[in-house]
C-alpha cells in the first residue's frame, strides 16, 4: 500500500473527543475545539433541537405539510454552518432546515417550502445558502460549481455540501466529488449517515467498510467522525475547511448518526426498524454529550442554560407566529419567475386565470349579496 | 370517489373493490405468481412496501430475491432492469416520484426504448417502469410533475396512465407480460380512489375507451384529468349539453381510431392534460384530431392543460391545475353559434 | 450551400463568410472577449477544440482557465453550471452530441429550468447549453437524435435552432447574454455550410423570421429542415406553386404572431422537423396552428417529420429524413380542388 | 488504516509478468498462465492486430463509416473474453469489436453497426456477447442487471464489462459498481486506461493515485495490470472471473494499455499529443512482448507463426470480401423492430414509405425506359 494511500483513507474510528456521557476522550489527531466555540455549538444545538421539535408540532396542527427532520442529527446541521465565514456558501439538503437557519436564515423563510407557499422561501445569496435541494446528491454538482467560480476568481470561498448516505449512491454524488477532487476545489462534503434512507439501511447502500473510504477513489482524504459529537464534527469541518480554504482541495466527512425521528411525518418507520435501535441512539443525544462536557468543564452555567432555552423559546414563538398566520400567496407567481420576461403564451395563461379569478370573484360577491338579501329578508 | 369505467361483466368471485394502489398491489402479486421470472425492486419497495404502499406486502409473500430495494440511484434501478431483461426477467421497476425518474433519462431512452430495435427484437426489453406521477396531492417541488411527454415522444416506449383501479389492475398485468418495454404512470391522486377490479378481466395496451357517452362534444383525457372531464360532463349534462368523456388510457401508442370516431360523432374536441400544454401529449391529440378529422370539426381543437410553468407549490396547485370551469370555458368556447 | 435568410444590412467591415460552425466559434469568442464571466467547458472543447472544432482555438486564446475540459461526466457538466450560474458566472457548455446530452436530463429539468422560478429570480440560470443534434451525416445511433421536444416541452427553457450562420451567430450572442437557460441547438448537418456573418446584427431570442415569400401554403420549419423546406418551395415555384417558408428559429418560446400571420396569410400549412412527429415540437405546431388559425384554414396542417421509430443507420437514414418529395406530398394533400 | 483495506487496494505497481522484451519478471502476486493459454492469446492477439488494422484500411477505402481502433490495446480485448466460458457474457465497447470477435462473433457481423447498416449485426444470445455500448458506462449497468437475474436463478454465469479511462467519471459507472458490490454480482470491471478520452488526459478524469483505487470505496477489490502484458492481464483476469464464479462478488481490473491510432478516423491526435509519447507505446506492443517471451520458452515456432499470420490473413481476407459486396439494407427495417408488433401508426408510416418507394421505382423505370428510348433512336 502506497505512502499516499494511508492519508486519503479514514481512520479505523471515527474522530470522537466525547463519549456518551460527555467525557473527554483520548482523541489526538485534531485539536479540540476552543470552549468558546463549544459553547456557541450548545447555545446553536438548544435552538435547533427547539425548531425540530416545534415544526414537528406545527406538522401535526396542519400548518406545514411536511417535515423531514433532523432530530438526533443537530450537531452535524450545527457543525456544517458554524465553521463557514459569511462569505462561504451552504448546500443544504430537505433534512437540513436547520443549518440553514443556522446561516442566519430567518426560520419562518426556511419553511416556506414546507408550508407550500413556494419552492424556497430565503434570498439564497442574502445568506449564502443554496435552495434546500430536494432531488439527492444534484446540489453536490452544484456545490462544486459554484467552487469553481470562486476559484477562478481567485476568491477563497469554501462551501460545504450535504448529502445523506443514501444520496451517496447516485451517480450525481461520484461526478460531484470526482469534479471537485480534479479541479481541486474548495467544498467540503459532509455526508450524514444515518443509517438509513427512508427504509433501506446503509447495508443497501453500500459494501464498503465506510462510506468515506470512497474519498480515496477521487484522491482526497475521507474521514469519519461521530455525528452526534459536536466537539468532534466541529474538529474535523474545521479542519476540512481551512484545508479547502487554502487551496488545499475538497475533503468527504462521513458523520454517523441517527434519525430519531420517522423520515417525514408521513412514514412509519415501525415497519423497518426496531424501537430499541431507537431508542439506543436516543441515548446517544448530541445535545445531552455536550451540555455534560461543558457543565463538567464549568462552561455553562444555570443561568447560561436558561438564557439559551429562552432563546430557543423565542425562535420557536417566532416560527409558530408567523407560521399561524394563514398566507396565501398570489396566483400570478406562477409566472412572475418562470422566465426573467414573461414570454407572450405566458401572458395569455395568466390572463385567462386572471379572468377566472375575476369571475369568481364576482360570482362569489354576487352570491354573498344574495345571501345577504336572503339574510335581510 | 368511486372510479369504473363500465359494470364489471364476470362473475363476483373475482371482483374485488379496491383502491388503484391496491388494484396495482393486486396486479403485482398476480404477476409474480404467475411467471417465476418477474422481479420487483426500487427504492423503499421491500418491507416498507414502497412510500405509497403500492407494493405493501410483496417482500414478504415473495421473498427478498424477488421484491427488493435497491441502492438509492434511478439511473442504476433502470440501467439493471435492461440487464435484467436481457437476461430473460422481466423487472417491474418503481421510481419514487415522478422527478426522481429523470436520473434514468438517459438509460430509458438510449436502451430500455431501442434495445429491441437495436437488435432486430433479439433483445426485447420486456420491462415495466412504474411511476408515481401528477399533482393534486399538495406535495412539494419534484413530487407532482406529469412528464409523459417525455416518454410519449420516444419512439419504442409504450405509455400507460390508467384512471380506473379496472385498467390499473389490466393493464399492468398487460404491461408485465408485453414483450416490449412498458413506462406505466400511475396517478397519485387517483391512488386512493376505489371502484371495482375484476382479475379476470383483460385490457389490451393500445387502447382507448369512452367513458361517457355524448353527442355535443368530446373531452379527450387520461390519467386525473378523466375524473376532471367526466365531473365537467356532469355538469354540463345538468346544463342541457351533452359531453363525451374518451379516456385514451394509452399515451403510446394512441388509440387513433377510437378518438377519431368519437371526435367525429360529435365535431368539437377539448384535450385535458395536466402537463404543460407545450409540445406535450396533449398537442399530439389536438394535431392529430386536427389532421385526422379537419372535415368533421365544428371548431378548433381546444387544450386545457397545465401552464406552461413549473408545476405549482401546494397553495397555489388549485390554480394551475384543469378543474371543471376551465374546461366548461373551453367547452363554451367551441363556435356554438354555428349550430 | 449557402445560408442566408436576408442580405446583411451592415458596413462590409463586419460582415465575414463563414460556416455555421465558425460561427458559432466566433459567438463564443467576441462573448468571450466581451464579458469576463462567461467560461467554455465541456468534453474536448479545449486543446482539441470540439469533436467538430467550434471551438477550436479559444482555449489556446482565452486560456485554459476561461476555456476547459472536464472530466467525462455530463450530469457534471451541467450541475457545476447550475453553480457556476449560481456565482455570477455565465456558463457556456457543450455537450458532444444529442444523445449524450441524456445523463443531464435530471439538472436541466429539474435545475436549469426551475432554480430562476425556485428563488423567485433571486438566482438565475444565465447559462448556455450547446447541443450539436440531428442527423443527415451518416452517423451511428446515438449521434443524431433530434432531441428538442424534450427541452421545448420544460417550463423555463428557451430552445434555439439556428439554420443560418447569421442566427447562429446572433442568436448565441443573445443566447448568452440571456439572463434566463437557453439550450442552442446546432444541427449537424447545417455545420459546414457558409453564409454572411454579420457580428454586429442582433437578432433577438423568441422571434421567428419569414424565410422565403409565398401565397399558397405555408411551410413551418427550424435548423436543417429550413433548407429542405426552401428547396421544396424552390422546385414548387418551378411549377406554378408559390410556397412560403417560416424558420422557426425559437422553438420555446413560439414566437406565436409571425406564425399565426403566415399561416392565416396562405390558408395552409405544412410543418416539417426532422424528429419523430408524436408529441414533438411539430406536434405543437399543428396544435397552434389549428387552434390560433382554425378560420383560415383550407386544409388539415400536414406534418412531414420523422417516423415515429429509432434514428435510422447511416444506410437508411435517407428514408428517415424528411425531403423534397415528402414535403411536396404533403403540399398535394392541402385540399387543392376548394379552389 | 484497517486490515480489509489493504486487500481491497491495488498494489503499489501494475501486475506485470513480461519486461518490454519478453523477459519474464518476478512477480508473485498472480500464477503465471500455462503456456498453452499463452499460445492460444498470442494467436488471438495477432488475429486482433490484423482486425485492427484490415478495418481502418477499409475505413480508407469508404467501407466502413467509422472505425474505433484497438490497436495496441489487443492485449486487453484478448483477455477481456479468452477467460470466459461459453455460458458467460461480455458487455463491451464502440472499441472492443475484436473483443466481440474474440467470442465467436463473425467479424462481417461485428462491423454491421460501422458500416452503416443497422445499429448491431451480431445476436447477443448466440454468442453471449452484448451489442457494443456507445453510451459511456451505460453498459456497466446492463452487466450489473444481467448477473443479477443469473444470481436469482442461481446460475453460475460471469459477466466481463468494459469500459475506457473517461467512462469512469460517468455517474453510470458509480452506479453499476456499487449496484454490482452491494448484491454480490459476479461482474468483473475491465477499465482500460490508454490515458486519454478522445483529447482529454486521464489527469482530467481522477486525481486518485489509480482509477483501481476507487474499488475500495465500493468494498471490492481493485487491481492494477499492465494492460500491454498479455499474461498479466489473463492471470489477473482468471483470478477475478474464478471469484466471481465461486460467489466472491465483483472486482475492478485497471488495465494500464494506450491508444495508437486516433480515437477514430476521425480524430486528429496531432492535436492533445506528442508524437514520441505515440512511439514510446509503440515500443511496449503486447504483440512483441508476448511473442518474445514465447519464443524464449521454445513455445513459437516458425511453423506455428506462419500458420497463425495465415489464420490472421484469411480473417482479414473474409471481412474485406463481406465488405466490398455493397449491401443495402431494406428499408422497412426501420418499422420492423420498434415494437414486437407494429402499432397502426408504424403502419401508415411504413405504407406513406413504401408508397413513395414505389413511385420512385416506377419514375426510375419510367426514366430508364426513356433512356432506353433515346438511346434506340
Ligand atoms: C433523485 C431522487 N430520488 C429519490 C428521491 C426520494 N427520496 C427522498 S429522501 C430519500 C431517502 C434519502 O436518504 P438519505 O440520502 O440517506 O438522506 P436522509 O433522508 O436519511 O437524510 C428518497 C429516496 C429523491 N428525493 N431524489
Ligand atoms: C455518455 C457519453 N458521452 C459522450 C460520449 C462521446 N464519446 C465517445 S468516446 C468518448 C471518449 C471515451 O473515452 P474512454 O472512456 O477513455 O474510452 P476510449 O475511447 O479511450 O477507449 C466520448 C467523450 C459518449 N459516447 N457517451
Ligand atoms: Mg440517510
Ligand atoms: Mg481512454
Amino acid at each position: 500500500m502506497a505512502h499516499e494511500d494511508s492519508e486519503l483513507l479514514p481512520g479505523e474510528t471515527p474522530v470522537r473527543f466525547l463519549d456518551q456521557d460527555g467525557r473527554a476522550l483520548d482523541e489526538t489527531r485534531y485539536p479540540m475545539p476552543p470552549l468558546s466555540e463549544l459553547q456557541a455549538a450548545y447555545r446553536a444545538l438548544v435552538v435547533a433541537r427547539r425548531i425540530n421539535e416545534q415544526c414537528s408540532a406545527l406538522v401535526r396542527q396542519g400548518r406545514l405539510a411536511v417535515y423531514p427532520s433532523s432530530h438526533g442529527q443537530e450537531a452535524c446541521e450545527v457543525a456544517a454552518a458554524l465553521p463557514l465565514a459569511e462569505r462561504d456558501w451552504l448546500f443544504p439538503t430537505y433534512r437540513d432546515a436547520v443549518a440553514v437557519i443556522g446561516r442566519g436564515v430567518p426560520p419562518a423563510e426556511a419553511m416556506v417550502l414546507l408550508q407550500g407557499d413556494w419552492h424556497s422561501g430565503y434570498d439564497p445569496r442574502e445568506h449564502g445558502v443554496a435552495p434546500q435541494a430536494t432531488p439527492l446528491a444534484t446540489q453536490l454538482l452544484h456545490a462544486a460549481g459554484f467552487a469553481h467560480a470562486a476559484k477562478l476568481r481567485g476568491e477563497d470561498t469554501v462551501v460545504v455540501a450535504m448529502c445523506g448516505d443514501g444520496a451517496t449512491s447516485e451517480g450525481d454524488f461520484h461526478e460531484a466529488l470526482n469534479l471537485a477532487a480534479v479541479f481541486g476545489l474548495a467544498v467540503v462534503f459532509l455526508v450524514q449517515n444515518n443509517g438509513f434512507a427512508i427504509s433501506v439501511p446503509l447495508s443497501r447502500q453500500t459494501a464498503a467498510a465506510s462510506l468515506a473510504h470512497k474519498a480515496i477513489g477521487y484522491g482526497m482524504p475521507g474521514v469519519r467522525v461521530d455525528g452526534n459529537d459536536a466537539a468532534a464534527l466541529l474538529a474535523v469541518m474545521h479542519a476540512a475547511v481551512d484545508r479547502a480554504r487554502a487551496g488545499g482541495g475538497p475533503t468527504l466527512v462521513e458523520a454517523h448518526t441517527y434519525r430519531i425521528q420517522a423520515h417525514t411525518n408521513a412514514d412509519d418507520d415501525t415497519r423497518y426498524r426496531d424501537r430499541a435501535e431507537v431508542q439506543e441512539w436516543v441515548a446517544r443525544d448530541p445535545l445531552i454529550r455536550l451540555r455534560s462536557y461543558l457543565r463538567v468543564c464549568d462552561a455553562l452555567s444555570a443561568a447560561a442554560e436558561d438564557e439559551i432555552t429562552a432563546e430557543a423559546e423565542a425562535v420557536a414563538a417566532e416560527l409558530r407566529d408567523a407560521l399561524q398566520a394563514e398566507h396565501v400567496p398570489d396566483p400570478e407567481d406562477l409566472f412572475r419567475h418562470v422566465y426573467a420576461e414573461r414570454t407572450p403564451r405566458l401572458e395569455e395563461q395568466w390572463a385567462m386565470l386572471a379572468d377566472e379569478l375575476a369571475r369568481d370573484a364576482e360570482s362569489e360577491h354576487a352570491e354573498s349579496e344574495h345571501a345577504e338579501h336572503e339574510e335581510a329578508r | 370517489m368511486t372510479l369504473t369505467h363500465e359494470a364489471p361483466a364476470t362473475t363476483a368471485a373475482t371482483v374485488e373493490s379496491l383502491t388503484l394502489a391496491g388494484a396495482v398491489n393486486h396486479a403485482l402479486a398476480d404477476a409474480l405468481a404467475a411467471d417465476p421470472s418477474v422481479v420487483v425492486f426500487g427504492e423503499d419497495v421491500g418491507v416498507l412496501g414502497g412510500v405509497f404502499r403500492v407494493t405493501d406486502g410483496l417482500a414478504a409473500r415473495f421473498g427478498e430475491a424477488r421484491v427488493f430495494d435497491t441502492p438509492l440511484a434511478e439511473s442504476g434501478i433502470v440501467g439493471a432492469a435492461v440487464g435484467m431483461a436481457m437476461n430473460g426477467m422481466r423487472p417491474v421497476v418503481e421510481l419514487q416520484f415522478d422527478a426522481f425518474a429523470y436520473p434514468a433519462f438517459e438509460q430509458v431512452v438510449s436502451h430500455v426504448a431501442k434495445m429491441g430495435n437495436r437488435t432486430r427484437g433479439a433483445l426485447r426489453m420486456s420491462m415495466v417502469i412504474r411511476i408515481p406521477y401528477g399533482g393534486g396531492i399538495g406535495g412539494v417541488e419534484h413530487h407532482c410533475d406529469s412528464s409523459e411527454a417525455y416518454y410519449a415522444h420516444t419512439p419504442g416506449l409504450t405509455v400507460i396512465a390508467p384512471s380506473t383501479p379496472q385498467d390499473a389492475y389490466s393493464m399492468l398485468r398487460a404491461a408485465i407480460e408485453s414483450p416490449d418495454p412498458v413506462v406505466f404512470l400511475e396517478h397519485k391522486k387517483l391512488y386512493w380512489a376505489k371502484g371495482p377490479v375484476d382479475s379476470v378481466r383483460r385490457v389490451g395496451l393500445g387502447r382507448a375507451v369512452v367513458a361517457r357517452e355524448g353527442t355535443d362534444a368530446t373531452l379527450v383525457a387520461y390519467g386525473a384529468s378523466v375524473l376532471t372531464a367526466l365531473e365537467a360532463a356532469e355538469v354540463a349534462a345538468a346544463e342541457g349539453r351533452s359531453l363525451q368523456v374518451v379516456d385514451i388510457r394509452s399515451l403510446a401508442p394512441l388509440d387513433d381510431a377510437t378518438i377519431e370516431a368519437a371526435v367525429r360523432s360529435t365535431g368539437r374536441a377539448v384535450v385535458i392534460a395536466e402537463a404543460p400544454g407545450s409540445v406535450s401529449v396533449a398537442a399530439e391529440l389536438a394535431a392529430r384530431i386536427g389532421e385526422r378529422c379537419f372535415e368533421y370539426l365544428e371548431a378548433p381543437v381546444r387544450r386545457v392543460t397545465g401552464f406552461d410553468v413549473p408545476f405549482a407549490p401546494p397553495k397555489l396547485e388549485r390554480y394551475y391545475l384543469p378543474d371543471v370551469d376551465r374546461i366548461l370555458d373551453a367547452v363554451d368556447s367551441l363556435n356554438w353559434d354555428d349550430r
